[in-house]
This record gives C-alpha cells, structure tokens and sequence, in this order.
C-alpha cells in the first residue's frame, strides 16, 4: 500500500548540515510537485547546539508539522538520545557512524556521512548521502533528487557540471547504503502536483512579500529573534524611489518612525517581537490616538520578558489588541499559515489606510521561519486599498477642511490630509479639536474616543472559515493552531463527534457574522499555546461561551494529543448535558 | 488662546520666553517658504510635550501641518516624516527636558546619520509643563521642588554634548531677539543634515533667568551671553571647541560641518542598486 | 429645618485664589469636626487660565465630590457662566463685583473682594473675605474660621498677631457683605465629630504616606501629571540612612532602578501616569518574570497617549494588569477613596514582598488630588509584611539552595536569596532553570509559568464589602466609583429597588469569597470612567455576569445620574424578566 | 555548557573573544574579595542580552548574584543594585549594541551623577546574538546582513563618546591579554564612580578583526592596539583627550578623574537633612 504522508527528521548540532539536508530534502519534494512544510527548532546559541529541523511530504496540502517521525537522521549522539522516542512504530533511524555507534538489530542503521561525501570529491555534498539514503526507504525516485541538484547548481559557472556530478554521486552512494540497510518504512505515493503555480517561502518571507505587494514604502526596525529576518529581507528588497528601509537604534524609534511616515503619507511597517512590541507600547497607543495609519508585525516567541527566543507560543495577543494605557483596542491579524503570511501582511497595510491607524500582524516563531510550498499569490488580482488623501480642489490653500471632525460611521473614513496637501492638522497625542489643536472639552474627548472605535468597524468585513455550523460545539483556534486544529477537527468528525469548525485570521474586529455564530453556541473551544487562554478569555469578554486548551511547553500543538484533548473536552460536555 | 482657534486651552506664563521663539520660528518659515517658492504645507513641525511643545498650537497666520506626539520621542517621529518625504521641511520644537533626558537617546543616532532636520530647542532649565522639577540643564546644586535639598546631579551643556555627538550644525541664542534667531533658525533649515539652534528660554514661572542672560548692569549682573565674533570659522572644528571652551553663553553659529546628510547616503545606494519589483520579487521564491 | 450637607464651588482664573479659597474652607470645616472633601479641576496651563475648587462639607462621611452647587463663588465672568448651570435651585452666587457685573434680582450678589480684603490692611486676606460670606450664607459660626485662622497663622513669629487680626477682621467684613445680601441658602447642622482621631490629607499624599509606614526605602521615579506630586513628597520625606530617593532620567529608567533595588532586597516604588506606564512595559515583564518585588502606582489621567493630563479616567486598568506580551498578569489595587489610598500604599509593599513580584496601585487624578479628612491610621496596628530572606544557616556560603524550585502554592513563598547572602543566583528575564540559567526545555517554562500565577493566588484574601447580597443583581464599582456608586445604590434601596452592593480595592487576585459570590449573580453592574467597559470585560473573562454604566468625559461620576442609569438598567433587566 | 550548570545551553562560538574577558573577570572579582575581605556574594553582575551578556551565566567558580534583565537596561538595573545597597560591588557586563544603541540613552544620566559601579563592555562591532547585524561601532561602509550596501551611518567612538558625557573612569583593552585586562577592571572596581573598561572582544562568526587588533607582520597588517604610555597622566582631561586623537586603539587607562561619587553626593545631603518617622511624617497631616 502506498502512504501519503511522511515526516523525516533531521536532527545534530547546528553546523552538521541538519537544516540545509532538510531545505534540499523539501525542495527536491516539492519541485516535482509535493506539498511540504518544515519545522526546526534552534539552541539560542549562534554556532553549533542541538538543532533539528524536520520535513513533512504528503501528497496534499500540509497543515501543521506532522506528530510523528518516520525517518530520523541523527547526526550525533545527542540528537540520537534526544528525538528517538518521538519515531513512530515501524520507523527507522539513519545514524553518523563516524559519530556513535549503535547496536545493531534495532530499527537503524549507520552510515559514514562524510567519508561518502568525500569520496565524490566534494566534501560538501554529504547532505546529499543523507538524502539519497532517506530516498530509498520511501521509495522516492532518486530521479527528483537529481533533477533537484541540477536546478540548484546550474548557475552558468564553470565548476557547475563538476558540483552537480559529485552530489549525485553521493545521492547514489547514499542511496546504496540505504538499500543495503535492508530497511524499508514505506512507499511514497506520487505526488499530485497542484495545477496552480507555486512558490517555496518562509512565513517572515510571505509577510514581507505581502507588504511589498500592496504598496509598502517605508520599514524600520531593529533586530529580535524572530523578526530580524524580515528587516534583512527588507533591507535587500525595500529599495527604490519613494521607498525607504532602516536599521533603528530601537523599536522605540522604530514605533515613532512609523509614525512620523505614516502621517507623511507613506505605507510604513515594522516587525518585532514581544520585547520590542512591549517597548512600542507607548507609540502604538499615540498612532491609535492621533489616527496614524501604520503596521507592526509582531512575530511571537515564548515568555513574558526576554522569554524564550527561539520558542513557539502564542502569549502576545493581549499586548498585540490592548498594547497601552489609556482606551486602545488594535486591530490584529493572526495568520495561521504561512499562505496567510502573505495576506496577512497585504491587508494589513490595506487596513491601515482604509481605518487610519495602527494595525498588528501577529504572527509566530513556528510560522515564520517555516519553509512551504504555497499556491502562488496572483499580484494582478490583489486587492490594494490606497489612502484616502484629502485634496479638494487643488488650490493648496487652508480651506477649513478638518481632519478630525465629527464621523460615527459610514462607508469610509473622511479623508486624510497629508503634508504638502491642504488641510493642515497637527496629528495629536493629547486629546483633541477638530484641527488637532488640544483640548480638555468634555465633548471633544467623548466625540473622538467614540469616533476611534467606530471606525474599526470598517474592518469587520473580514473572511472566515465555518463548518458544521449546526454542531453545539465548535472548535476555534487562532494562528498556527490552525493547523493541526484542522487536522484534529477532521479526525473528530471522523470519530463521529458532532462538533463545527470556526476559524478567521481576523481577530479584531471580527467578521461581524462569525461573532453572531460564536455567540449562539454553547461552546467554542479554543486551542492555543499560552498559559492565560488569552483568546478565550477575550472572546468571553465578547459574551462568547468560550474555553481554552491550553500548551504552553514552547512547542506546537501536536494532533494526536490535541485530538484527544478536545474529544475529552467534548465527552465531558455531552456527559455534563445528561446528568443536568 | 491661539490664534487658530479660540478654545485652544493652554497659554504661555505672562513672559515666557517661549513667545519669542514663536515669533521668531513663524518668520523662519515664512522666510523659507518665499526663498523655495514652496506652500507652507510644505512644512512639518515635531513638537516635544512641555510648555515648548505647545508651540505647534500657536503659531499664528497660516498653519504648517504639525505632529505633537508624545514626551521625547520628537526625533524619531521627524526621522519617519523626512525619510519618507525629504521633500519635506521638518522642524523640531522641544524643551531641555524632552529632548536631552526622556529623548536624549536619539541624538546620537539622528548626529550619526546626518538626518536632514532643523531642531529649536527651548532651553529654560527646567520642567516648565510639569511645574518645576529639575532638567538636565539644571545647574548643580539649585533647588527645585524635585531637587529641595539641592540637585546632585551634574548639569549636562548641551552645545558641548551636540559636537561631542557629530550634530553638523549647532548654533546658539536666546528668546529676547526674535529677528536675530530667525535668521539662525533659516539658516539651520537650509543647513543640509542635523541641525541644532539651542534657544535660552527663560520660564518666568519658575527659573527667571533673564537678568543673568542679558546682564543687569543696575543690580551690577554682567551678561551670560555673548556674540561670536564675526570671524569665527564655523567649519572648524577646533574653532568651535575653542568658543565651548570659553565660560558664558555664545550666540550665533558654533559649528557647521559638510558631511552628506543621509538621504544623500540613500540615493547613493539607490543609484547603484536596482529596484525589483514585487511580481520581481515573487519570481524569486517560484518552484 | 436644619441641613447636613453643602457643596461650595469657587471657580475663577488661576491665581485668584480658587484653590486657596477652598483648601481654607475646608479646612475650617474639618477642624470642627464636619466631613470634607475637595474637588478641582485645572486647565493644563501653568499660570492662570479657568480653575474651580469645589468643597463639601457634611456632617456624615463625604464619599462623593457633590452633585449640585449650594454656593458657587466665581472670581470672574467666565467662571461665573460655566458653572452657573451647575448651581442647584434655590442656591446663590456669590461674585467678585470688581470683575463684572450681575443684574440684581437673580440669585446673585457682588463683593468687592480685593477692595475690602484692603481695608483690613492686608491684601492677601482676600480669601478670608469670600469665606465670612459663605460662611453666613449657612449660618456656618464665624467662630470656627475665625479657630482656623488663628491655628494657621500662628507660628512664632511677631508678624503673627497681626496677620491673625486682619485675617478676622477681613471674615467679618465678608460676612456682613452675606448678610447684607438678604441671601439665605441653608443652616448648617452642627458637627458630628468623630471620635477617632483624623488626618486631612490628598491621597497622592496618602499613598506615599501609606508607603512610607509600610517600610519603603528606595523610590525613583519620573514627574508626570498627576503623580508627580508623589515624587515630590519622596524628595522632601524618603530621606535618612538606607533610604533613596531620585528623579531619573525616564520612566524606563525608573522601572529598571526598582528592579535592582527590589532584588537587592529593598522596598522599591515608583508613581506615574499612563504614559509612564505604556514606557514601563517592558521592565515590568520583566519583574515578572524574574519575580522582583517592587511596587509602580499608576495615577490615572484622561485618554491613550498624552491624552487628558489634568482630566479623571478609568482607562488603565487593562494596562495595569497585562501591561507587557507574554503570560503575564500583576495583582492590581484599586484605592477608591483618600482613605483607601493610604492602605493601598502599604498592602501594596506588602504584596510585592509576600508573592516575591511587581504589584500595580491604579489610582487616579480625582482621587489623588483631592484632600479628605480621614481617620488617622494606627501606625502600630499596621500590619507590615518583610520580605522572606534566604538565610540557612549563616555560613554565607553556596549551598545549593534554588530560587526557582518548584513552588505549586503553599502558605508562603519559599525565601529569596539577597545579595550578600547566601543563595546567590540570577535574577534572569529569559525563560531560567532553578538557579535562574537560560534554558528553553519545555520542562521549565511550564513550571515556572504555572509558579508565576499559582503564587499570585497568595494575595487572594483581601478584604471586600458586600451588601444585600441575595438580590439577583449587585452594584460593583472600583477605584473612584466607589464613592458616587455607594450613593446610588443606597438611594436605589431607598427607592424599594432589590439591588446589593459589592466593593473592594483588590482587583487582581479578587478575594476568593468575592469572585464566587459574584460568580453566582445574575448581573454585575459595574460603573467605570472608560469605553471599554475594561472592568466588566475583565470579570465576563472571569465567567461573572457583569455589565457597565460606562462614562468617558474626563469628569467625575455624578451621583444623581448614575443612580438614573443604574434604575434604568435594573428595570430593562426586570422587564427583559417578565417577558422572558 | 556552564560549569554550574550542564543544563545551560548557550555557548560562545570557538574563539569568541567574550572567553578572555570572562577569565579576566573572575580573575578580577577574586583579587577585590581578596581585597576588601569580602564575600563573593558581596558581587552583583548586571548583564545585557546579547552573547556578551551570557557572560554572567558562564562565569566558573563560586558565583556572584546576577541580574540579566531586558535588552538596553543594564545601568538603570545596576543603578537600583548599586543605590539601594552601596555596599555591594556592582558590575555591568554587556555588548557594544546593548550600551550604546538601545541602551545609549543611559550613560550620560549615569556620568552626570558618577554612580560607583565598573562596566565591561565587550565591542565586537556587531549584534553577534541576532547574528550579524550592524552595530554602532560597526564601521562606517561595512556590509552586514542589515546593511546588504554598506552601513551609511557612522560609526560611533565609544571612547570619545565616554569622555565627552563625562565618565569618571575611562579605560579601553582587548580580549587577548586577559591578566592585563583582569588588572584594569579591578582598578575600575576600585574606582570611586563610573567607570567603563571598553574592551575589544572579537566576534569569530561575524566580525573575526583579531588580526587587525594584534596585528598580522605575515600578512603585512599593522596592530590596531597600542599601549599607552606609562608616563600619561590618567588625571589629565587634556592628556586624555591628546590619547583619544591619536589613531588605533590605546590599551590602559585614559581617564580617571576624582568627583565625588553620586552616593558621596547623597550622603551630604543625608548628614543635613533630618529624617522624620512614618509616625511624625503622620502627624503633620493632623488635624
Ligand atoms: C512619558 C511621559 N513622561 C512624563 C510626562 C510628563 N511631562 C510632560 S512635559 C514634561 C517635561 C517638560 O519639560 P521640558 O521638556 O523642559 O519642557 P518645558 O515645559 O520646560 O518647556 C514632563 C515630564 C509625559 N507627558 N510623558
Ligand atoms: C527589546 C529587544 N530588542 C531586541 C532584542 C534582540 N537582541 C538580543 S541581543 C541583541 C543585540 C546584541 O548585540 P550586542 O549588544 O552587541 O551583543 P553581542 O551579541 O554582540 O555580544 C538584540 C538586538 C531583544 N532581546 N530585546
Ligand atoms: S511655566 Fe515657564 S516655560 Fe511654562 S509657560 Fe510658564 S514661563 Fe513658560
Ligand atoms: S556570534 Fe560572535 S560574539 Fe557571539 S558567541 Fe559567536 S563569536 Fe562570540
Ligand atoms: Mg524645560
Ligand atoms: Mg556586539
């Protein structure tokens, strides 16, 4: 029988190769038309430490990392001890011999990585031994390798042809040594190649791509684990007339150059992480209150503080919509893929302008530094949605025209006024008049706190995903708990358990017809990763009958357990019903 | 009462040095706007949170478009207006309180980068807004009501600070002669990159300072200010040193360096790299 | 028929001699035995500019600012047009007829303030003047002010006589200038004088006052309106050996100065308003996370941002309690009143001490700046809780104790080692093992994530009032509603509406009885001065059926229309019972 | 792997230069216990974050407190130690990116009050944890992999910088000579005031200059680092500013000047001003 899924593993100290055979590994996948995702997971230290980074392959679209191994590679002893309790039954683990040894008569096997490696001439290509051998046990044709290899060394140099032979020597020679093991963990199914075009991109990447595709103009950031990938990306590609990319000495400049570029007419973005997100927490509160159109991107690690660096949680959500002091609620987009990255950071800059004011990206450290292959986003069909720049009648003059006047609602805000433009306004962080002159009125802080919040309901249009709608109980979660919440969703219906789907990127405001659902159940369950059940929590607040399960490990979820927290969850609810 | 609007509820102490500055600023711009040919919406002013701040609210005649933020954070705000439009004039106005403690942090950087911006600090030696504690520019020893047995903290000089930090144009006056500080504040404006005219305010509500600055020869106080000489090279640096160096406060340009402000850093860059496209971009992550 | 309560409003220019006026009157008031408590409001300039101060004087309690206007003094017209309306029918104005002028036949008359304060000799008795008026317009005993007087200016020097004696003459002046009036608006019932002893004091005062009893030793902090004059006292008060007081440069610094105080082993605090706040984000995940005691006081002011300095709000709350990303949630205390100021103060101390973290006090600007006579605290019976030391065995030397072991509840928190003694570890902001080294095992974070809540619970026996707590809905205000909501709700039960009543200061931990009690309710009606409905929010989270009265203008609630919309509500509720 | 700790999983890359200056710190504390017959507990270290602030992790031996914080805040943590105890030795240990960019707007504060502890900041020219970004003292044109073009802001002299915002103990070194360095920090400890020991730690993985610090005759490349002379005199503001002006690195002591220190400053004041008691504070509310 053929299988449609498989997760290999690779596993070492960082510098043994581990995230390069696993990137090789899913790009030779997914160019012949798999869909793959991987996951990794660093030590905070900058070279060597434990490193694993793992490749999951199906045949469809793949939602969250897969729970368990079916092929680890070990490059040392360590990554030996450490993840073979996570191989699967059935499994098999291709050690370094040059490394340890095990006993043999278990479900492994040695190989001798690099001397292989050597023998081809090219020391570098020992990823490649490992590859060919982790080929052979799944039946891949080592054919997709090959032509693999040949894409990603075929750069019009002289010493391509010479690079390119060695490292199918060495896939050959790996794959020798695999089928030589005797070992066997299954047979890969053929892909089923999309009919859409497709890219391979890290979440952080998709962000910075979105942004770019609806009109981004200006960056500024600081480096923080793990957002800084996305100032680098910036720092390559934000380039141009009328663009603008910075390193700032810190977010707090970072949060006040948005600022000072969004009043100024321009689609400005940052991206942080917790910290930084918790120093901006003055600024964000300013944008909100002088009405500055602007982006953070909050890529979420673990902890309060400086936490857990190189860690997954999702703890950030309550900082992210309620970021200062004062009457601020933000509206947050939490994409839950890495697809959604993209969208994510597009419609971001969309609401900015469309509300006038700060809008967050929150997304994780799972996510963004996942590698997929995506549906091709089509830029001609994006929806781009510009500033509404206030410009009466061209003659430039002050003509009374007042940037922050009355507005409870309509189809869209008034429009800005941007420098050089008529209609000069001091953009204010005191509370104030029409023209932005402060003001302790009563009246005008009643008008414009009201005004603040009505405006987000321009937002509330967003879209959703519903099923199963009928259920009395639905599962909802947020962010990267999409995935497996997907994938534990639909083993639950198979189990027959009457339970319903929910589940939007848009947290606030919510699409205003999905809050109506979640308010008639009697139960949403909200799988996420932090302690407080912070989404829970504020959708109680929202007189949604919502309850969490929470993780808070620093790890994702894994579907089989969350699984069968939720069909726990769920009897438990059933069983409370009858004794009532 | 501003002139702009008549609700407008806060207004400078009788005296304050701060509506000499004012007056001086609105001619500045308006100076500027005639010199450009530009709309005096072309003009952006970052105001700092202190009775110097409120600046933004009081000018009179026609408005420029202002930004009045939050306490400190004046140099990053005019950071993102000039980077994202350098076409813009961006002027600062803050107080020794909000630009040298809470903010103090983003000279260096804006000094680093040359960025193109025009600075009007209102020095008056104290907490003016919040009603009297000491500032940086508190001398050592004066009792303020944060202070009451005396500050202990050294006073920082400013001037001295800005050329230690590489600002490439520092000039020096005080509030009582608006016409004179007018043409510094042009001048700072044309100056191409980081430029800083530090103002003598005096806060008549609490640190009456006038007598010392210009001098009582009644009460037998000498002056606290004086001219540069006309002479003074203000492109050399150890010129510049040598008038920090003398005791008393000079009035006029300290120092004016040439280093390439940092949109002319950018569009060196720009020149020699080339600009992708975001369907340019996505190409380069197809499968 | 005698009266037994009077609001006196004195409103003019800064300058005047409003707030002197009434800071005099109250004081006469409460040295006589009768309850006073002030009110003010200030334009956010520095000299002059509309200013009122308004005094109540009752021979009960005075738990609200006052509602309507008995006496309003106003030192020019403008003063007198904007806080005419707010006189209550049959009340007079009193005004300085050498500012302007008032058609006889209302309910106005003039004096020449300044003029006859002259003729005593001594023009800066002018106040003395004002009050002598008053004073007859209630048949308040000259006798008492004249006791006031003499108390005040008597302080050893020869002037004093002198001044004593202009002083009374300028009250008799006044007084003959009310009589001649014809005016009569009430008799003061004589005072009830309470026993105990008492103090007259502004709960900023009180909070520092309440600090400084309960063992602080160190306080940085940063001016801001309206805390600053906490900083001030500090300067003038927190002085002597082991003790420090300083302005620093920020509100970040401020933050960061507690924590290595509070890990030094000191009593640390400091006082801000939300944009001091907002800055302190991060150092306070920090102290979280690192579990610092130290104590910040928010005095709330108006609105996001620099918002409404000089205006009374209750829009920090969300702030204070998940100030920073991450898991983090800090006990909260909510004085309500001048009294309440004080002991938060020194429960404050207390907590951070007792769960070894940061502890947030939220007062606010109408509760800070306003001066009360309250019962004087007995410093001895103060209960003071010190600091658990680790001190094995005093050989100072290692000996393998560690801070962060497991720690799941308890009667008390295991020791803290302190500098100096044994025990040494590090106080770390990344996610730490039990001597507090970086580590990012799962096994950690979800330890330690569940110590930092579970050791919270601690604090959760704090006091709490409740009142007819078996009608289906209770009335629960916090911070500054107290006052105004314990009116109301005392009016609604004499109106025969079945509603309780439940109070206390302790928002996070709630007392455990209280949570549950509110748990079992029907409906919370909660009065708060924000949009959001934070506090409701917060308790919806908390599974409590509460709603808000919710008011945002700056301003105070007033008791007469708070008790219109709380009978509103409650008679919606009983009518949505009917048809139900 | 820490030698308290095998659990503890960070490790400098091989050959990082924050090796060195760790040896020469413990060799440091050891000699002031020695000294001041105190207890190693006695000791605080205030790290940044940053591979240079795992340094207070890594330390064998008997260990000191520590306090590792948030990313910028070492000298407002270690002015809360250092105030509230004055009795203990406080020690900031953090990275050129911590000090002088998040963290820059906490040293003048400091150097205006003359707080007494001793910093050790390892410059490698690079954020070496978020690896490899520019940092303030990356050099001016220099690719990293947040200036993919070449940074276009200058750098900063971190030296000068100290000497201009009035630090009282000023002195520079690199990694390599720890027992030379071990000496220098203790006279920093030793000092009465801010004292700052900037020490070149190379970064292996990201900014390897070990051969430009030492000097290469192989490779033909001249040895950044010279030692200052014995004669100079450390006291001198003048010699120190001369020391400064010259190219390269000096290696020793710079500056040392002799104000008092900011808890001379309190203590003044303390010997003055008499302290009332809660219950006599009390009473002046009395009615
Ligand atoms: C974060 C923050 N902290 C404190 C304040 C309070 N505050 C307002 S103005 C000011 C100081 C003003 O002094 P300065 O900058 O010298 O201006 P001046 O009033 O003297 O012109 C302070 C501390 C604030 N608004 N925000
Ligand atoms: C508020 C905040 N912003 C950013 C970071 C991410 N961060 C950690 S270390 C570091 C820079 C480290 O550079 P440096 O201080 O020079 O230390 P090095 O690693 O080079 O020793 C940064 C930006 C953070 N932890 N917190
Ligand atoms: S307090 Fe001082 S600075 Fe402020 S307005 Fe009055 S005089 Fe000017
Ligand atoms: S990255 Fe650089 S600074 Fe960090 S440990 Fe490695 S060599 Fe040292
Ligand atoms: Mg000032
Ligand atoms: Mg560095």
């Amino acid at each position: 029988m053929q299988s449609h899924d498989f997760v290999i593993r690779f596993a070492g100290d960082g510098g043994q190769g581990v995230v390069t055979s696993a990137d090789a590994f899913a790009r030779t996948a997914a160019q012949v038309g798999y869909h793959v995702q991987t996951f990794s997971t660093f030590p905070s230290q900058i070279l060597g430490g434990p490193t694993m980074s793992q490749v999951r392959i199906s045949t469809n679209p793949v939602l969250s990392p897969g729970d368990q191994v079916d092929i680890l590679v070990a490059f040392n002893e360590d990554a030996y001890k450490f993840h073979s309790p996570d191989l699967r039954k059935g499994g098999v683990i291709i050690y370094n011999a040059e490394q340890f040894q095990l006993p043999t008569g278990g479900s492994s096997f040695g190989i001798k990585v690099d001397e292989m490696a050597k023998t081809t001439g090219n020391a570098r290509a020992s990823n490649m031994v490992v590859i060919g051998a982790v080929a052979v046990l799944i039946e891949m044709p080592l054919d997709y390798i090959e032509a693999y290899v040949k894409a990603r060394f075929t750069r019009g140099r002289a010493e391509d042809a010479g690079i390119i032979e060695s490292n199918i020597k060495a896939i050959r020679l790996g794959a020798e040594a695999g089928k030589g093991s005797g070992f066997h963990v299954g047979e890969l199914a053929p892909p089923n190649p999309p009919k859409h075009k497709q890219i391979m991109i890290t979440g952080n990447a998709a962000v910075a791509l979105g942004a770019a595709a609806a009109g981004l103009e200006f960056y500024a950031g600081y480096p923080i684990s793990p957002a800084t990938t996305v100032l680098v990306w910036m720092e390559n590609n934000l380039i141009g007339k009328g663009k603008f990319v910075y390193q700032v000495s810190s977010e707090i400049e970072a949060i006040g150059a948005l600022i000072g570029a969004g009043f100024s007419g321009k689609k400005a973005m940052t991206a942080t992480a917790g910290p930084g997100l918790s120093l901006m927490s003055e600024g964000l509160g300013l944008a909100w209150m002088a009405e500055i159109p602007c982006v953070v991107v909050d890529v979420q690690r673990g902890g309060p503080a400086t936490g857990l660096p190189t860690k997954t949680e999702q703890s950030d959500l309550l900082a992210c919509m309620h970021p200062a002091h004062g009457d601020v609620k933000l509206p947050v987009i939490a994409p839950g893929s890495v697809e959604e990255c993209f969208y994510a950071g597009a419609m971001a800059l969309n609401w900015a302008e469309r509300y006038q004011g700060p809008v967050i990206v929150i997304s994780e450290f799972q996510i963004a530094e996942r590698t997929q292959n995506i549906p091709r986003p089509d830029l001609g069909k994006l929806a781009i949605e510009n500033r509404r720049t206030y410009s009466p009648n061209g003659n430039g003059q002050q003509d009374g025209f007042k940037r922050y006047s009355d507005w409870f609602g309509g189809e869209e805000m008034l429009p800005m006024p941007v420098p050089g433009g008529p209609g000069a306004y001091v953009a204010n962080g005191s509370e104030h008049d029409e023209i932005g002159d402060t003001t302790h009125l009563p009246q005008h802080h009643v008008r414009l706190t009201e005004r603040r919040f009505a405006k987000v309901k321009l937002l509330s249009d967003g879209a959703f995903e519903a099923e199963h709608t009928d259920a009395p109980a639905l599962i909802m979660p947020w962010g990267s708990g999409k995935g497996s919440g997907y994938e534990a969703y639909l083993q639950l219906r198979k189990q027959g358990i009457d339970v319903g789907w929910a589940y939007t990127m848009f947290l606030n405001p919510l699409p205003e017809k999905l809050l109506a659902l979640l308010r008639s159940k009697d139960l949403i369950i909200v799988p996420e990763l932090n302690y407080q059940g912070q989404w829970s929590g504020l959708l109680r607040w929202q007189n949604v009958r919502a309850e969490s399960i929470t993780q808070f490990t620093g790890l994702p979820f894994k579907t089989g357990e969350l699984t069968q927290r939720l069909a726990a969850r769920l009897s438990q609810r059933r069983e409370a019903k009858v004794h009532a | 009462m501003s002139a702009r609007n008549e609700e407008y509820d806060f207004k400078w102490c009788p005296g304050c040095g701060d509506f000499g500055v004012r007056r001086a600023l609105e001619w500045a711009l308006e100076a500027y706007d005639a010199k450009h040919e530009q709309k005096h919406s072309m003009n952006v002013v970052v105001a700092g949170i202190g009775c110097s701040g409120n600046m933004v609210h009081l000018l009179e005649g026609e408005q420029p478009f202002g930004l009045h933020g939050i306490h400190g954070r004046t140099l990053p705000l005019a950071f993102g207006v000039k980077m994202a439009r350098p076409e813009l004039n961006t002027v600062v106005v803050a107080g020794d309180g909000d630009f040298l403690s809470i903010g103090g942090e983003h000279i260096a950087p804006q000094a680093a980068r040359n960025l193109d911006i025009a600075c009007v600090i209102m020095d008056n030696g104290v907490y003016g807004l919040t009603k009297g504690q000491s500032s940086p520019t508190t001398k050592f020893g004066v009792k303020t009501s944060s202070t009451p047995h005396g500050k202990i903290e050294s006073e920082v000089f400013p001037l001295k600070l800005y050329m230690s930090l590489g600002v490439s144009f520092i000039a020096s006056h005080y509030s009582s002669k608006p016409k004179e500080l007018a043409k510094l504040i042009g001048q700072a404006m044309e100056h191409r990159g980081f430029a800083i005219v530090h103002v003598q305010s005096p806060c008549t509500t609490y640190n009456d300072n006038y007598d010392q600055l210009k001098g009582d020869p009644k009460k037998g106080i000498a002056p606290l200010v004086w001219d540069i000489p006309a002479d003074h090279d203000p492109s050399s640096h150890q010129a510049a040193e040598d008038i920090l160096n003398r005791p008393g406060i000079p009035i006029g340009i300290i120092y004016k360096g040439d280093a390439p402000s940092l949109e002319d850093r950018q569009n060196e860059i720009r020149s020699k790299v080339k600009a992708r496209t975001p369907e340019q971009l996505l190409e380069t992550y197809a499968l």
